[in-house]
């Protein structure tokens, strides 16, 4: 299945802002961040930080991908 | 009322949303852009935002505060993008009956949209450098100690 | 800067002197006229003032305050004379490099200008009739209890 | 000795704003509010809450007042 995949701020300095990732059905929102923790060691610590949210809404890691689902990669907060 | 704006935040149109003929005490908190950080010299700031999960995580975070606490009014407002020394990057204004319920739900609301709303800041430097900021800043200053 | 006056209190000139740029964290705190006291409607207020003794004590307060916190910029305003509904009768700003700083040094300065500076509080109802305030509003509130 | 006193707010119900008391000398702060007390009873309560000032500073009940000084008698504060 193809699932859209978009990380802000710091992580774009290592991955395109937006992108699509072809994963087996019934793959995990944290699939998704090993994924890209082998493909972009250079983001590792960023990526292990990072909250994962899908439909706008956080979700656990172990939530479960429906196709053309887009999961959102969001490091932590630096607002304020 | 605006969650998040391109525009400076208008202090004076805030503050004057909050007015209200109820309440005896009204707290504002208004975080600025400072000139140096990390012993640098800084010249601007540019706040990167996701907006929908943003305002939505803000709006929570205020109405979670008025369960929470006494009060007749509480305003958040953040800026994104560009916000140049001096300028008001979030501002915080809470209003109630009594001080103390005030002042612990400015804070309430400020502690939670630092650490909960997805805003991230990138510090450019005088020295024509950027970094993009580490967390909030009352976690490196816990880390400090 | 004022530390009392008749005039209504200028946030917005407050707001800007407090301005520094090497602040992270402005807290501004307004105490607000209600328009209702122990139940009754509040038409106005009258702010009596032992000028010279409230002055050199407000700024008294105020240079303690930098010896106590980390300061850049400290200011308190009390109105006196006639006050109406929504207005500011007294007004604390406090620019720090950290919130937590600004948010403790505010609420240090705005207890003890209420509990120490000379000057009273009188009530005019809507029925006609006044009485003086007894003491100040965070005494009536623990008595409540 | 002649010492000018000053009454301020809710005191003002009961007292004249200004006036002038004759007292012995070595007469002491303290001394001003018992007389006070004992010719304004209904103001008695305030006068007990009262904070006594002379030269625009705070005394203790025990200061000894001197010729001509202006004791200030000053309700507890209600003020913001």
């Amino acid at each position: 299945m193809k699932i859209k995949v978009q990380v802000f701020a710091s992580l774009k300095d290592y991955l395109d802002p937006q992108f699509y990732l072809e994963l087996q059905e019934g793959a995990t929102a944290n699939e998704v961040r090993y994924r890209l923790l082998t493909e972009y060691p250079m983001a590792e610590s960023i990526l292990r930080k990072s909250k994962l949210a899908v439909n706008d809404c956080f979700v656990e890691g172990s939530y479960t991908l429906k196709d053309n689902e887009h999961i959102l990669i969001i490091p932590p907060s630096s607002g304020g | 009322m605006q969650l998040t704006t391109e525009d400076p935040i208008d202090l004076i149109k805030m503050l004057s949303e909050a007015h209200d003929p109820k309440a005896g005490a009204v707290v504002l908190f208004s975080g600025e852009v400072r000139n140096h950080s990390h012993k640098r010299d800084v010249d601007y700031l540019f706040y990167e935002c996701y907006v929908p999960m943003a305002e939505k995580i803000i709006k929570e975070i205020i109405e979670s505060s008025y369960t929470k606490f006494k009060l007749h009014k509480a305003l958040c407002c953040h800026r994104i993008g560009k916000v140049g020394i001096s300028e008001s990057a979030v501002v915080v204004i809470t209003a109630s009956s009594h001080r103390e319920e005030a002042y612990a739900a400015n804070r309430y609301i400020i502690d939670r949209v630092k650490h909960e709303a997805p805003i991230w800041k990138q510090e450019f430097f005088s020295d024509g450098t950027h970094e993009w900021g580490h967390n909030c800043s009352c976690f490196e200053h816990q880390h400090n100690h």
